[in-house]
């Protein structure tokens, strides 16, 4: 929070996200406010869609907005100087995301498929068998 | 001690014998592998191991019987104390496996192995879970045995406690109708006394310290053992002399040998005003005086006795009781002297108030066994005035033979209720097995009906009745007459219980044998006594007649005991007691130890 | 072998014969002829080897003491009168008194203190022996004939069953006298004892076997009552006894009558006798050091050990311990009070008449009753004239009570027992008046004449089957000898004889004791009461014996039913009286020579008791006259004319009232009412001690045993009680507060997790809601905590 | 002023990261706000690969085309498939209600403040850097997967100790087998029930729900006893 009100106190500015982010080029932040939106569009849908396969999309966006940050930080060309980059670790743990959300996409599938056949549909308030 | 030579105490294999067969026959009768039915070999299988028992304890007072004497074996006239054994146990606090018998335990000792074997023997007519019994009563044996030989302290405790619940069981199991209240009195009654001993024993061990003994009295009490090697001697009485901090103990004998020092710590400790000493008498005291048992202590003997079975109250009044008469003789006095000294006042009362509440209760009783059972509290009211006698002093003649006397007279008395009590409880359970009650005013006309059992009974309570010629008489007339150099008034009480006894006891066989024609129910079930009744009465009444002829039988190994620690105790007197010069020196080094 | 190894050895066999008897009889009886019929033999064979034995004994003992001619003989005043001249000077030689002792093994030992059977044989000892082995010997040979009926089966018409009719019962001949031979055993085991432990143990035994044959007919309640009322009554006596033995065994430390020899590495001690009667003092009674120390307890405390010995003197001469001597002598006199039937023990005797006649013969009156006397003139030298004094009076009470009851009776046997207590009462207070030779003689007349008496009464029921004298009556033509030999008892238990001339053997050794009496009387007129009183025993002997011999047999029979069936008794039974009855007559002669009683006893009489005593001091100061001095003129003369006097004038009035009938006793019955009543009803002594004795004993018993109950019991019961009250609040508490406690948690985390549950909604998008509400709270509330920046 | 600022700011790199950023967001809200599942499909495809070429700016080549190769090539035909499975009438599009919209708005909103706050509260973050796009970084990547790294990982201590990502690689492969095997397995045709054995099965479950709560609340009360005893 202190970050924040020193930095606004340096740099007025009427847009303040553009502002943040600084007008000479893309950093880091730019891209984690992208991911930032994603991720919580993600949780937005999984919040709010009913049908099963929409909360799966928001996983899937979840997942992305994540990646988006593990990709910004691996990379070299968005640092600042003398700033480390997270170099090709993080590029390799958003691949491994992005497996994983695939195997995840396949499994979730599966499930929801099998939900389907038992209960004729995939409205997932109606999957409240485990509620307590 | 070098574990191999501790293995071959010539006494380690027959004492231990002695004491743990039973409770080894017991484990095997418990394990599956004996069905439960099998109800006669369990039986047999008692009565051997008791025997066998009994004449490995035979073979060790009576040598000669068996051909030359062993290390082992029982030496006549040596007062002090033989077949020691001595293995460590619980080394972190000098509790050893301390076993030894002298001429007080050893007469004890046989005694429980006889009565014990005619128990085993007049067990037949219990059908009652069979098996069980019969192990409980074996580890009975086991636990009375050892509270007779053992040592130390703790194993005493230990034996003790062993002895508590078979019995418990064996009165609240095979009982009569009341049995579970009767069990609970007794397991109560004496469950308290053990906690007051525990207490003393703690007591006793915390305030003791070895290195305030000789080396000559080290030896002697079996804290270094002298079967050793002299060098090993020193060594090992050197490690206690030079030890830093006190060295506990709990062998009987080295507590004895420090109770009697001039420095007595137990004297100098005080606690709320009063010795330790006498505290730990005290508590001694009221732990072994509910088993003898006195008034007003007794009350749990009447129902534990009329609800027992008639081998366990054969048992309980033949040995059981003894185990207070013992512990007074053996812990109270030697460990105590001083607080025994001050407090025979209490135990002599104690004695006679027993000897003529018992009598006089005695003679109001309705039931059979209820009547005998109180005439156990009057006879054992004797046991105690005997005991207590012990420190009377006359003027300043320490006239140490008048008090051995009642002491011997004491330990005889004992030794015979031992056989009279178990024979007149047997003799009431043969009754009671053909007609099944024991009111005292429907019997009548047994004599007629079966004589040769009559005959025998009316031996048996006339020894109880303490009738010259038999075994009751002794003890008695020692007693009563060591009785009069103490106190006049007590000496009169005694002697006046004797008109008591004879008018229980022959109102008793009046209503019971004597007679035209028997009053009660199942009358036709008075058939004669049958062998095996015959075989366990018989000896009893045997033994009887024998005590009372010739006492010096047992007086031969009772006597050189007794009196040399009577002498002893009456030297104590003179030297540490009453001796006017020494008094403040003795506080002060009391005082000095007690800082230590 | 000499007299001193010979002795014990005789005796001891003599002793033990009849208890070789007993166990064979125990043993084997019923196995001895048809129903046990040759146990009568073998007890016999017995007793009469006893007899035999202390016949040897007797013999080797007059070889080695012969009576002298010149002693203090009972007829001859003149010897006795040159005799008393060297008295003064003559401190009875040694040899005068012979005792011998030992013992034979040891009860117990324990420092100084030995309680031994041994043996103390004396003049007295011998001659009791005689007496007993020759009474019992009769008495075996008259019972092997009157118990008979026991033989076969036997039908007891006192005892009736509950269902009608009367108890049927085999007959138990043998048991009669195994219990005879064991009598017989303890009782000569008495008279042998050597010291008083070993008294104590024969007396307690004769006790029991008095016990079995009073209750011989054990099927009758009164027979097993009467039995047992003997034995407690004696163990009253006892009690007494066994304080005196205390006093003495306390302060002195020995029991032993004389001194005892250094044996099994024990030094010699000098026993009672010695101690009491040192032979320093010239035998004079004194209190033993013993005793003075002991009572001088509190002053020997404060001594130096070494000075206490010179002190000795001192306390004495304070009277220290003389009360200890007196309790002494006392105690044991109360077992003799017992044992001897005296007042206030005496009313067992008669009840002991529930017994077979026989044993009334041999042990209520010859015998085991005489123990007590036999004890006292044992005990004789250390008896203090105050326990004299109290030992006379004792006698003088119970001759007087019992005579006065006897005159009344009409049980022939109970006649018989209070005669018996009325003369024990003599020889008692014989003993106390200093006529220690006096009693003793009686005792021994008095045994042959009363066996005999009580043998003839017995002859009497066994004709008649009853013991009811208004049911007799002219049985002296049908039963001659019995009439006959019973007239001897008589006049012999009266003292008849031709005064200075010659008499029966009771006139003689009642002369003695009158004239002691009389003598004692005037040296202490305070207690001439004690010479009216056997002046008058006297003359109430006389009437009772002859009432009881005229209702008996003289005049004509009262009941026919009773007179037809009479019959003389067999010549088995006849023929101990007729032994007897010679014995009655001749017991008390001094043959020519000097033999006789009187002379043999003098051998055995204590040294220091021959020259009188004065002394006493709770009873003032007493003069006990010497004995041989009863035997000159003034006294002895006034004695005999008093003792002819009033046993004749017995004698006529019972002739008037039964013989003659001049007086009637009914009328006299009904002028005397409340006196007659009171005799009849035996002075109300049973009533009076049942009152005084057995309901307070049985009311403390039941006290005893309802304070067990009632307040022992409860107070543990309570305390259980209380115990289980608190474990029941702690239980409540272990419920209510613990348990309440845990449950509670347990609740509220059920609670919590069913509030929770709620939560679980199932639904996944409300879980998405949480997990991203969770994070945004746990960030704001992280920075909000740690203050910190949310990233680097 | 500050139009000037972002013009000047403006270069090809920017533009294209802004584009692709209005792309990847504005599609993903797409997703948020369509109702019908297909729509939302479609929506997050183009989401997906807006993230893409945000990927390939970034400078990560090979993740850029991993992402459109398996999420928007492997991940989404999936999810199609899923949809035109389960795409009948009723389910095509289920309206969520407005509260739960309103809800999930104002938890996203504070979730979203959060995560730009997080975002940007660190300065070095907003330094851009080169804005030069380097060579591909394929090789290093394919390399260190089977277990060389060619480059330099940041902080290695010294030369030699490199690690690749052999294990996770192979893990990762195993799992994905793992997953598919799973996925077939679960997604295999069964007994198919139809919407009519539904119904009963539904109308028959309330029966056993009581049991089950009976069951508990037994088991509650055997506790409370348990704990009274």
């Amino acid at each position: 929070m202190s970050g924040l009100g020193m930095y606004g106190s340096a740099f007025p500015s009427p847009v303040p996200i553009l502002a943040m982010a600084g007008g000479d080029g893309v950093s880091v932040a730019h891209y984690l406010v992208v991911g930032a939106i994603l991720f919580t569009a993600g949780i937005v849908c999984m919040a709010v869609k009913r049908n099963a396969l929409g909360v799966l999309m928001g996983i899937e966006l979840v997942l992305n907005g994540a990646n988006v940050n593990f990709v910004a930080f691996a990379s070299p060309y968005l640092r600042g100087q003398g700033a480390v980059a997270l170099g090709i670790d993080g590029q390799v743990i958003a691949l491994f995301v992005i497996l994983l959300a695939a195997a995840e996409a396949a499994v979730a599938l599966a499930i929801t498929l099998n939900f389907y056949n038992n209960h004729a549909t995939v409205d997932v308030d109606r999957a409240d068998n485990l509620k307590g | 001690m070098d574990p191999a030579a501790s293995l071959t105490q010539p006494a380690l294999w027959p004492l231990t014998a002695i004491v743990f067969l039973p409770a080894l026959v017991a484990a095997v009768l418990s394990l599956p592998i004996v069905p439960r039915g099998r109800d006669e070999f369990i039986r047999w299988t008692t009565l051997l191991t008791t025997a066998v028992v009994f004449v490995l304890s035979v073979w060790m007072a009576w040598p000669q019987l068996f051909g030359a004497a062993g290390p082992a074996q029982f030496r006549l006239g040596e007062p002090g104390m033989q077949a020691v054994v001595k293995l460590p146990w619980i080394e972190a606090f000098g509790i050893e496996y301390l076993l030894g018998v002298d001429g007080i335990s050893l007469p004890l000792v046989v005694l429980t192995t006889f009565l014990s074997m005619l128990a085993a023997a007049a067990s037949w007519p219990i059908t009652k879970h069979v098996k069980a019994y019969h192990v409980l009563f074996l580890l009975l044996e086991t636990g009375m045995l050892g509270v007779f030989v053992s040592l130390d302290f703790f194993l005493f405790y230990v034996f003790w406690e062993v002895m508590l619940l078979p019995m418990y069981f064996l009165i609240g199991i095979w009982g009569g109708p009341r049995r579970e209240y009767a069990a609970i009195k007794f397991f109560l009654y004496t469950l308290l006394g053990s906690v007051l001993m525990l207490l003393a024993i703690l007591m006793l061990y915390f305030t003791s310290d070895l290195r305030q003994l000789s080396p000559e009295q080290l030896l002697a009490s079996h804290v270094v053992s002298p079967a050793l090697d002299a060098g090993v001697q020193a060594d090992a009485v050197r490690s206690i002399k030079d030890a830093r901090a006190p060295v506990h103990t709990f062998n009987l004998l080295a507590l004895a040998q420090i109770g009697q020092l001039p420095d007595s710590p137990f004297a100098a400790a005080r606690v709320w005003g009063m010795s330790l000493e006498k505290w730990a008498f005290l508590l001694l005291l009221v732990g072994f005086v509910i088993k003898v048992p006195v008034v007003p202590v007794h009350t749990w003997l009447p129902d534990a006795h009329v609800e027992a079975p008639t081998p366990i109250s054969m048992i309980l009044a033949g040995i059981l009781l003894k185990l207070g008469g013992y512990g007074i003789l053996r812990i109270c006095y030697p460990v105590c002297p001083g607080a025994g000294l001050d407090f025979a006042w209490l135990v002599c009362g104690l004695g006679v108030v027993s000897m003529v509440y018992g009598a006089f209760a005695a003679l109001a009783q309705k039931d059979f066994k209820r009547m005998v059972a109180y005439s156990s509290v009057s006879h054992m009211g004797y046991v105690m005035l005997g005991l207590g006698v012990w420190s009377a002093v006359a003027g300043q003649e320490y006239r140490w033979d008048a008090w051995a006397q009642g002491v011997n007279g004491a330990m005889f008395q004992m030794l015979a209720h031992g056989i009279s009590s178990a024979g007149m409880f047997f003799m009431v359970g043969v009754l009671y097995d053909r007609v099944h009650h024991r009111n005292l005013e429907e019997f009548g006309g047994i004599f007629n009906r079966m004589p040769v059992y009559s005959g025998l009974a009316i031996a048996v309570f006339f020894a109880g009745l303490g009738l010259p010629g038999l075994c009751g008489f002794i003890g008695e007339v020692l007693v009563t007459l060591s009785s009069w150099n103490y106190s006049r008034v007590l000496a009169v009480a005694s002697a006046f219980t004797v008109i008591l006894t004879a008018a229980y006891i022959l109102w008793a066989i009046q209503r019971v044998y004597l007679g035209a024609e028997y009053k009660g129910p199942h009358g036709d079930h008075l058939t004669p006594i049958t062998p095996r009744e015959l075989s366990i009465a018989a000896p009893l009444v045997f033994l009887a007649i024998l005590f009372g002829v010739a006492p010096q039988i047992l007086f031969n190994y009772v006597t050189p005991t007794v009196n040399r620690q009577v002498e002893t105790l009456a030297d104590w007197t003179k030297r540490v007691h009453d001796a006017p010069a020494a008094a403040p020196a003795v506080a002060k080094v009391g005082a000095d130890s007690a800082a230590r | 072998m000499d007299t001193a190894a010979q002795l014990p050895l005789l005796l001891g066999l003599a002793w033990l014969a009849p208890l070789a008897s007993f166990v064979a009889i125990l043993f084997f009886g019923p196995r001895m002829g048809p129903h046990g019929r040759n146990a009568a033999w073998v007890a016999t064979a017995a007793i009469v080897a006893s007899l035999v034995l202390s016949l040897f004994a007797a013999g080797a003992w007059l070889g080695a003491h012969p009576v002298q001619v010149s002693h203090h003989g009972s007829g001859d005043v003149a010897a006795a009168d040159t005799h008393a001249g060297d008295h003064a000077v003559d401190h009875h030689p040694v040899a005068d008194s012979v005792a011998y002792s030992g013992d034979w093994y040891t009860l117990y030992r324990g420092g100084a203190l030995r309680l031994s059977i041994g043996w103390y044989i004396d003049a007295l000892t011998v001659l009791m022996f005689v007496v007993v082995t020759f009474i019992a010997t009769c008495i075996h040979v008259y019972a092997s004939g009157y118990m008979h009926d026991e033989l076969h089966d036997v039908t007891d018409h006192e005892v009736h069953l509950s269902g009608g009719g009367h108890l049927h019962r085999p007959g138990r001949f043998p048991r009669f006298f195994q219990a005879l031979s064991l009598f017989c055993f303890s009782m000569l085991g008495i008279v042998i004892a050597g010291n008083l432990a070993m008294v104590f143990i024969f007396w307690e035994l004769v006790g029991i076997c008095s016990w079995f044959l009073i209750g011989f007919y054990y099927e009758r309640k009164s027979a097993s009552t009467a039995a047992n009322k003997a034995f407690i009554v004696n163990r009253v006596g006892d009690f007494g006894m066994l304080i005196g033995l205390m006093a003495l065994w306390g302060a002195l430390g020995t029991l032993h009558f004389a001194d005892s020899q250094a044996i099994d590495g024990d030094v010699a001690r000098p026993g009672l006798f010695s101690l009491v009667r040192p032979a320093a003092g010239g035998h004079a009674i004194r209190v033993p050091d013993g005793m003075v120390k002991f009572a001088a307890a509190a002053e020997v405390a404060k001594t130096p050990p070494a000075e206490v010995a010179g002190k000795i003197e001192d306390w004495r001469s304070m009277g220290l311990g003389r009360w200890l001597l007196l309790i002494a002598g006392v105690g044991i006199f109360c077992g003799c009070v017992g044992k001897s039937a005296q007042f206030p023990l005496f009313v067992w005797l008669p009840d002991a008449m529930e017994g077979p006649t026989p044993v009334s013969a041999l042990v209520h009156s010859a015998t085991m009753v005489a123990a007590g006397v036999y004890l006292v003139g044992r005990f004789y030298p250390v008896l203090t004239p105050d326990v004299l004094l109290v030992i006379a009076y004792v006698g003088a009470i119970t001759l007087f009570i019992a005579a006065t009851i006897a005159l009344v009776a009409t049980d022939i046997k109970r006649v018989l027992a209070y005669s018996t207590v009325s003369q024990l009462g003599y020889m008692m207070l014989a003993l106390g008046v200093g006529g220690w030779a006096a009693g003793l003689f009686h005792l021994v007349t008095h045994a042959f004449f009363k066996s005999l008496l009580f043998l003839c009464s017995g002859s009497v029921i066994h004709a008649c089957h009853t013991n009811d004298m208004r049911k007799m009556g002219g049985l002296a033509r049908v039963m001659p000898w019995t009439a006959g030999t019973m007239l001897v008892g008589c006049l012999a238990i009266i003292g008849a004889g031709v005064p200075f001339v010659i008499g029966l053997s009771g006139y003689y050794s009642k002369d003695a004791i009158l004239a002691q009496a009389l003598a004692f009387s005037r040296a202490n007129p305070a207690h001439s009461i004690l010479f009216v009183a056997v002046a008058g025993g006297a003359f109430l002997t006389a009437f009772y014996m002859f009432r009881l011999w005229f209702m008996t047999f003289a005049g004509e029979p009262r009941d026919h039913h009773v007179a037809e069936h009479a019959h003389e008794s067999p010549a088995v039974m006849v023929a101990p009286l007729v032994v007897l009855a010679v014995l009655a007559v001749v017991a008390g002669w001094t043959l020519p020579g000097g033999f006789g009683l009187p002379n043999l006893l003098e051998q055995a009489r204590p040294v220091g008791t021959a020259e009188g005593m004065t002394g006493g001091f709770a009873f003032g100061e007493l003069v006990f006259p010497a004995e041989h001095l009863s035997h000159e003129g003034a006294v002895h003369v006034t004695a005999t004319l008093t003792a002819f006097a009033t046993a004749a004038a017995g004698v006529a009035l019972a002739a008037l009232m039964y013989l003659l009938r001049i007086i009637s006793p009914a009328v006299v019955a009904t002028i005397f009412k409340p006196a007659y009543t009171f005799l009849a009803g035996r002075w109300y002594f049973d009533e009076l001690y049942h009152a005084m004795f057995v309901v307070p004993a049985l009311a403390v018993a039941n006290l005893a045993s309802g304070t067990d109950r009632g307040v022992i019991d409860r107070i543990i019961d309570g305390l259980a009680w209380t115990a289980r009250q608190l474990a029941g609040v702690d239980a409540w508490i272990d419920r209510t507060l613990v348990d309440g406690l845990v449950n509670a948690t347990a609740a509220a985390t059920w609670n919590a997790g069913i509030e929770l549950k709620k939560l679980q909604t199932g639904h996944l998008r409300q879980y998405v809601m949480f997990i991203v509400v969770g994070t945004v709270a746990l960030f704001v509330l992280a920075s909000l905590l740690f203050r910190t920046s949310l990233a680097g | 002023m500050t139009g000037c600022v972002m013009l000047a700011a403006v270069n090809f790199h920017t533009m294209l990261f802004y584009l692709f950023a209005i792309l990847a967001c504005g599609f993903a809200i797409g997703v948020v706000l369509a109702d019908n599942v297909v729509r939302m499909a479609l929506y997050l495809v183009f989401s997906l690969g807006a993230t893409a070429g945000l990927f390939f700016l970034a400078g990560a080549e090979f993740i850029g085309a991993m992402q459109l190769m398996i999420y928007v090539g492997g991940t989404l035909v999936l999810l199609v498939f899923g949809v035109m499975l389960t795409a009948q009438a009723p389910f095509v599009s289920i309206k969520t209600s407005t509260g739960d919209r309103v809800l999930a708005g104002v938890v996203a909103a504070s979730l979203l403040a959060l995560l730009l706050q997080a975002a940007l509260s660190v300065d070095a973050w907003r330094r851009p850097g080169l804005g030069e796009v380097g060579p591909p970084a394929a090789t290093p990547i394919g390399t260190a997967l089977v277990g060389i790294r060619v480059d330099d990982p940041p902080g290695a201590p010294a030369a030699g100790v490199r690690s690749g990502y052999l294990l996770p690689f192979e893990i990762v492969s195993v799992h994905l087998l793992v997953v598919l095997v799973g996925a077939a397995y679960l997604a295999r045709a069964k007994r198919r029930r139809t919407a009519r054995a539904i119904e009963v099965a539904a109308s028959v479950e309330p029966a056993a729900e009581p049991r089950l709560r009976s069951t508990g609340a037994g088991a509650a009360s055997a506790l409370a006893q348990g704990g009274v005893r």
